[in-house]
């Protein structure tokens, strides 16, 4: 199988702004705003952002819990199709005469029909369920507490049907001791347990139908800090154990910097860093990066930070400012950075970034 | 396979949230004196409503087949105006003969046979609607909210009372009238199912239901087959009131569980639900409605106190049951020739009597309702 | 999204529900035999004998939409139809009896807010102690009583204390006076005219009159505004900037009436509109109990003999004040929260 | 020791009559607060902090009762336990002394009124009499007088005597005769409008006339902080104002608590589970696990040597790029019937069987740090 597992393509997802007498869309919010990225097989991918920045919304866009505007999503496609259906769409643009054009569409739909998961429908849609799963942030409200731990993890198995009823019982307890819960836990509603006890029930839920992929949405943020290293180093072993690929969501960059080994950082809908874990954190580019490293504080005191902190706070992202959207807070915006918006590009042994003053010359 | 004791083992663990907070609000009623007497009230009427045979026994002796009906009142004798209280007749007697004691004891199965009536069908059909229009959201519930504004904007008693005066004598349902909705609805279904593509196999069944239906329905069209009238109810005047009542009341219950449905479909399990792929009838029926139905449930049978005071309205204004009918409202309503005299203090036992049957059968249920009402208001609720 | 948008769209949102209850009136009229339908078309008394000639001329048993369109035409012009009861044209019926029932509602609708603000902000803020206990028995009792009772019972009791049985508007010897020329109607209502008209013992005797059905009314009315104030007031109570008010070191009765009143008074005022509007399904009992000659009497004599025309025509009537007040309390709900006033 | 400290909690114990089973939430909290330095108060959710924090402004939230201990407070000079005290004398204190900053701003703040209206409650609360007395001044010293100030200028004379005399208030009342409170107002929004300038707000005139839903979060938490500060308190207490927050406005409020600390010399307690803001912001730390002060330290000592076995296992699990995470195992206790003695028994690997049986005591171990563990007792 290809060695990357995930492509997300100019992916862009608009909320309608609904304003006015009838209710007509007045404006829209900008949640993704076309953000591409590919993940590998295995990898545990780290996007990280302030309240906002739209990465809740690209973690339930990419497994289709929400419909994308536009933009397309290849899932365990191998590479040689999607530069196929790449040169297609170049020539399609390049193309003149209307009979090529028509055919060239044709097959470009039954292409997508057949790849792009942003394009599923139906039983292609319910299939893919089986691979893509999620884990919530808030273990509390992601549990329905009216419902047997049994019942919980047992449903996926129930719903796809993919083992005999009989069977479900006991692949539940199977998920339910791999994720550190027991027997004794299987007759309990979720009020019963502790937050972290009910994370791992959440888990074991995502994880009974062996997906290939999982987005963790912020899974640790409401947990204690002592708890949170249980789970962090549950995540690590179960990626071990079942191959599994994550996107791992959070506010927090101390977590990012130990679990993930690609981190992007968003801001305001778009991607403004991409790169190995350690080069984020050691030479930040983005000017937004250094100051999310700089402010997050560090448990340790006799390293005082005595820096200045960014200024003002993110912009509403109905309206977001022309030109590159940090402009207003960044430090080093020049008028380029006003008018043109930057593009993510390679500045160097695929450390990506999006910033005008960085992909030009290098620091 | 399972033995007794297991099986409630089994069901007591399967509802054991719900038990706890049955616990918790028997606990709060407990505390509350207000509830207290309210459940004693609404106790002291069941008793009533049991006994009502020996308290009162009909004359002659209630038998299915000569007197079949127990709830028309033995008129004692044609007395021209009402006798007061006496010992053969504890309540005393209206003016054309009918005893109040009768009636009253009477009266309670019929408060009873009223309120739970018209509680449980407004509440089937605001279930059903308050469902769909809180779950799917979008033209069809604004359709169906528009529709329950539109009833909702009558005062209740008034809606009724025009409903109750306009009813027909009796209700002829011919089969098309019936046939037709049915097909549209299940052909609706059908095409639902086809768009949301869940497994073809339930598509395919619902599919033939409805080519069948709409054969048959068109058969009756053309005339083919005979238009038979598949229903042919005579609506009694109390039948009138449960109807008129049953219209007026369901559009409040819609509205609540509408607002329950949209609390709860916000809720990160459903959308959880939605990512392990369930489909939309395993959500509404595993995750939205259990966590949504017991508190209306409750909070709606304790309506049925404000229900009977508004029968009770309708007969004081002489559109309820048939004047000889044990009904509280009837009752009272025989003081209306007095009413603008001084008589009306003189033959006080007509109105008072049944007048504090119907207030304190009100009162017994709102007692309770409000207390569970602030028990499980999940703002006001302080573990 | 703004205060004048929010208006203009209530506005809009009211044609499509006054539309549909038009339509249900009608759906309710379609199930009366054509025979009694045509009393709804009758114009003026010599027109009662000619009733087979309407059936025909309006085309009663001919299919429901035409007809839709014949009535709607006739309610537009105003012609409500003939009330047997009223022995007139619906709407002229109505509107003379229509001051009566305004001067109840005047009295009884500030009474019913006040007390029930203050009856249920005394309950919330000693939740589960004695005076809480006997607000909400007052307020449920008053909820559970039946009007006619409560009538019945202060008639009885005003009764037995002075001998005289109260009903009507006034007593017969001012209604001779009101009668005479000397006296010119402005508004109506006996309490204001008889105060322009200077005649001080005429306003004395209407008040003494409307008494009994203003306590009736209020008491019933009280309660869904005790319990509404109550529950708000208790989930004000529970919120945050309470303890921020009290961090600040105000008195305890100030962090009641100033931060928490003002928060739990704006879901009152919703129910307060519609209050004032379903107290008439309270007076059809309550005039009809004191004889006192409102809509609300007409109405209950026009129902027990099942006179159509009447029911309808007070139907729509009551149909079209439910609607207007409700957009009235939308209004001044989206003014009184700034939340939504300034979107 | 003992006279300088501004508050001293000891041995406080509060318990919940819920309906479950009573919660004993403080058992025996022990505490104190210098003049002029940032205390952090770190523990992780159900430890007790936001409870004690309440406690020491005298607020307990029903169902809550204080069993025993003392809030021994030095305000100007005088030694006061809270718990003593009654209600009246408890509210000159809150808002003035010791004032509160809480975590979710929005939430805080009343949505129905102005900004201006909620500041300045907490100055005609406390410093009315100094505001009737500059309202006088501006009054006299304008140039020309007309009728009305003279007027105004006789009413003041006689409300800066009697501030809160019964004919002002009823006056206050009336919609048209209200005027008077103008130029009362005029000076209440100067001073306003300059607290909300020196919390580095933008544009100040707009703030104070916006309603809380118009605020962005950085905004509404400095409005609330302009409001503790309003009466500059000798005592700041912020229950977590950070933790909703992003993290680049975390820290310019870190800088703001900061810089105010030194401006208004007053001291802070600062309530957090974030280990990070503590090892920034904090000069002493107090743990707290289970309803009680485990260690108290100077946070350079904390980190470098945690005494207590809690507080280490609590550095050791903050998740470290490349080193493996290592957590605390179990769950922490239900306080509904809690176990005997030390609370952190069944989590703690030194556990002997003392620490199952007596409550260890709060006792000081070496200079100005303070642990409650059998290992160091006697």
């Amino acid at each position: 199988m290809s060695e990357k597992i995930l492509h997300i393509k100019s992916l862009k997802k608009y909320y309608p702004v609904l304003g006015g007498v009838f209710r007509r869309k007045i404006a829209e919010v900008k949640a993704v705003d076309n953000v591409s990225l590919e993940i590998r097989r295995g990898e545990c991918f780290g996007v990280v952002g302030e309240s906002g920045c739209g990465k809740t919304t690209l973690a339930k866009t990419t497994i289709r819990i929400l419909e994308p505007t536009e933009g397309r999503i290849y899932f365990n496609v191998d590479e040689d199709i999607i530069s196929k259906i790449e040169k297609l769409e170049q020539n399609l643009m390049s193309e003149r005469d209307k009979k090529t054009k028509s055919t060239i569409e044709a097959e470009l739909r039954k292409l997508y029909h057949q790849y792009d998961v942003a394009k599923f429908k139906g039983s292609k849609l319910h299939r893919l369920r089986r691979e893509m799963q999620i884990v919530y942030q808030d273990p509390t409200t992601s549990l329905n507490p009216r419902m047997l731990v049994k019942d919980i993890v047992g449903e996926p198995l129930l719903i796809h049907r993919v083992v005999e009823k009989k069977k479900i019982p006991e692949k539940v307890l199977q998920i339910l001791k791999k994720v550190g819960l027991g027997e004794q836990h299987l007759y309990r509603y979720p009020h019963e347990f502790s937050g972290g006890q009910r994370q791992r029930i959440a888990i074991a839920r995502a994880l009974v139908l062996q997906p290939k992929f999982v987005a963790l949405d912020e899974p640790t943020s409401s947990v204690d800090v002592s708890v949170r290293a249980q789970l962090l180093e549950l995540f690590q072993t179960l990626q071990k154990d079942m191959n599994l690929t994550y996107m791992f969501i959070t506010h927090d960059l101390n977590v990012v910097e130990c679990i993930s080994n690609r981190v992007a950082v968003m801001y305001l809908g778009k991607i403004v860093e991409l790169a190995e874990t350690g080069k984020i954190f050691s030479e930040p580019l983005h000017p937004y990066t250094r100051a999310l490293t700089e402010s997050a504080p560090i448990p340790d005191p006799t390293r005082k930070k005595m820096r200045a902190p960014l200024k003002g706070e993110v912009p509403s992202p109905i309206n977001p400012p022309a030109g590159c959207r940090f402009h207003p807070r960044c430090p080093l915006a020049i008028d380029i950075c006003r008018s043109k918006e930057p593009i993510l590009m390679d500045a160097g042994n695929n450390h990506f970034v999006a910033c005008h003053l960085m992909t030009k010359s290098t620091k | 396979m399972f033995s007794l004791r297991e099986r409630i083992q089994k069901w007591k663990k399967a509802h054991e949230v719900s038990i706890k907070e049955l616990k918790f609000i028997l606990f709060r009623i407990r505390k509350s004196p207000l509830s207290l007497l309210g459940t004693f009230i609404i106790a002291f009427y069941i008793i009533i409503a049991i006994l009502a045979p020996i308290l009162a026994p009909p004359q002659p002796s209630w038998d299915i087949f000569k007197n079949p009906n127990p709830f028309i009142i033995p008129d004692a004798y044609n007395s021209v105006d009402p006798t007061p209280p006496s010992p053969q007749h504890p309540f005393g007697i209206t003016v054309e003969g009918y005893d109040i004691y009768y009636g009253c004891i009477w009266g309670t199965i019929t408060a009873f046979r009223v309120g739970v009536m018209v509680v449980a069908l407004s509440l089937i059909i605001g279930l059903a609607v308050g469902i769909i229009a809180g779950y799917y959201g979008g033209l069809v519930d604004e359709i169906l909210m528009r529709f329950t504004d539109i009833i909702i904007c009558f005062p209740g008693l008034i809606l009724a009372m025009a409903f109750v005066v306009a009813l027909p004598p009796a209700l002829t349902l011919d089969a098309p009238t019936i046939l037709i909705p049915i097909t549209v609805v299940i052909a609706l279904i059908t095409l639902l199912q086809f768009l949301k593509r869940t497994s073809k196999r339930f598509a395919n069944i619902s599919l033939a239901i409805t080519l069948v239906l709409a054969v048959v329905s068109a058969l009756i069209m053309f005339g083919i087959v005979p238009k038979i009238n598949v229903v042919q109810m005579p609506l009694t005047r109390l039948d009138k009131v449960l109807i008129a009542l049953i219209l007026v009341g369901w559009p409040g219950y819609a509205r609540v569980i509408r607002g329950e449905v949209l609390r709860a479909r916000s809720e990160d399990y459903v959308e959880a639900a939605k990512a392990i792929g369930a489909s939309d009838s395993r959500i509404i029926f595993k995750h939205i409605v259990p966590n949504t139905i017991y508190p209306i449930l409750i909070l709606a049978s304790l309506d049925i106190g404000s229900i009977v005071l508004t029968a009770a309205a309708l007969s004081f204004l002489g559109i309820g049951a048939e004047p000889s009918y044990a009904d509280w409202g009837q009752l009272v309503q025989k003081c209306e020739p007095y009413m603008l005299g001084v008589d009306i203090v003189r033959y006080w036992y007509i109105w008072l009597i049944p007048g504090a049957f119907i207030f304190i059968f009100g009162l017994g249920w709102n007692l309770l309702g409000d207390a569970i009402r602030d028990v499980l208001d999940p703002t006001l609720r302080r573990r | 999204m703004g205060l004048r948008e929010y208006i203009i769209r209530r506005i809009i949102m009211i044609i499509p529900i006054i539309i549909g209850a038009v339509i249900l009136i009608f759906a309710v009229v379609q199930l009366i035999p054509p025979g009694s339908r045509a009393l709804l078309y009758v114009r003026t008394e010599r027109d009662l004998q000619f009733l087979d000639q309407i059936i025909k001329a309006h085309k009663l048993d001919a299919s429901p939409v035409e007809q839709f369109a014949d009535w709607l035409r006739q309610i537009l012009e105003g012609n409500f139809g003939w009330t047997r009861v009223g022995r007139g044209p619906v709407l002229n019926v109505m509107f003379a009896k229509w001051p009566a029932t305004i001067e109840i509602v005047m009295f009884a609708a500030p009474l019913t807010i006040i007390f029930g603000i203050i009856l249920g902000v005394i309950s919330a803020v000693h939740r589960d102690k004695l005076p809480d206990h006997i607000t909400r028995l007052i307020s449920i009792a008053g909820y559970s009583l039946p009007s006619f009772w409560l009538g019945l019972i202060l008639l009885s009791l005003t009764y037995i204390t002075t001998g005289t049985v109260i009903t009507g508007r006034v007593s017969n010897s001012v209604v001779n006076i009101v009668k005479s020329q000397a006296w010119h109607t402005y508004t109506g209502l006996y309490t204001i005219d008889g105060i322009i008209n200077g005649r001080f013992d005429v306003v004395l005797d209407a008040l003494k009159h409307l008494a009994l059905p203003v306590i009736v009314i209020t008491t019933i009315n009280m309660a869904g505004i005790i319990r509404l104030m109550r529950s708000s007031m208790l989930e004000a109570l529970t919120k945050n900037y309470i303890i921020t008010a009290k961090a600040k070191g105000l008195k305890n009765t100030k962090v009641i009436n100033k931060h928490a009143r003002r928060n739990a008074l704006i879901p009152v005022v919703t129910i307060a509109g519609l209050m004032v509007a379903s107290m008439l399904s309270g007076l059809i009992i309550t005039e009809t109990v004191f004889a006192f000659e409102g809509v609300g009497q007409w109405a209950a004599q026009c129902a027990t003999q099942l006179d159509i025309a009447g029911v309808i025509g007070f139907t729509i009537f009551t149909g079209l004040l439910f609607v207007i007040s409700n957009l009235i309390v939308d209004i001044l709900y989206a003014y009184i929260d700034p939340r939504i006033r300034l979107g | 020791m003992e006279i300088e400290n501004i508050v001293d909690v000891e041995n406080l114990m509060l318990r919940f009559y819920t309906y479950e089973g009573i919660v004993e939430a403080l058992d025996g909290v022990n505490l104190h607060i210098k003049p002029n330095e940032i205390l952090g108060v770190v523990g992780e959710t159900g430890c007790g902090k936001s409870v004690t924090s309440l406690a020491i402004l005298g607020i307990v939230m029903p169902p809550g009762r204080i069993e025993n201990g003392k809030i021994i407070i030095n305000v100007n000079g005088k030694q006061i336990d809270i718990l003593k005290l009654h209600e009246e004398a408890i509210r000159k204190i809150r808002g003035k002394d010791i004032s509160m900053v809480f975590q979710e701003p929005r939430a805080y703040l009343n949505p129905v009124y102005t900004v201006f209206d909620q500041i300045s409650e907490v100055l005609i609360e406390h410093r009315k009499q100094e505001f009737i007395n500059r309202a006088l001044q501006t009054l006299k010293n304008q140039p020309k007088k007309s009728t009305i100030t003279n007027f105004y200028i006789s009413i003041y004379e006689k409300w800066s005597k009697n501030p809160n005399s019964l004919l002002i208030r009823f006056l206050s009342k009336i919609p048209i005769l209200r005027r008077f409170q103008n130029p009362f107002k005029k000076e209440l929004r100067k001073e306003v409008v300059q607290l909300l300038k020196s919390l580095g707000m933008a544009d100040p005139e707009r703030v104070a006339d916006s309603y809380p839903h118009e605020l962005s979060g950085g905004m509404a938490q400095r409005v609330v902080i302009a409001m503790a500060l309003a009466c500059n308190p000798t005592l700041l207490i912020c229950d977590e104002p950070t933790t909703n927050l992003d993290v680049t406005v975390q820290a310019q409020i870190l800088e703001l608590i900061r810089a105010l600390r030194a401006k208004f010399k007053s001291s802070i307690l600062y309530i957090t589970h974030d280990l990070g803001v503590i090892a920034e912001l904090c000069e002493r730390v107090a743990v707290m696990y289970a309803g009680n002060v485990v260690e108290l330290a100077p946070v350079i000592e904390l980190f470098k040597n945690p005494l207590h076995p809690y507080t280490r296992a609590l550095l050791e699990s903050i998740p470290r790029p490349g080193q493996p995470f290592k957590s605390i195992p179990g769950i922490v206790p239900s306080l509904i019937n809690p176990p005997k003695g030390c609370r952190f028994n069944e989590r703690c690997n030194y556990a002997m069987d003392i620490c199952y049986k007596i409550k260890p005591k709060f006792i000081k171990v070496k200079e100005d740090h303070f642990v409650a563990c059998h290992l160091y007792g006697e």
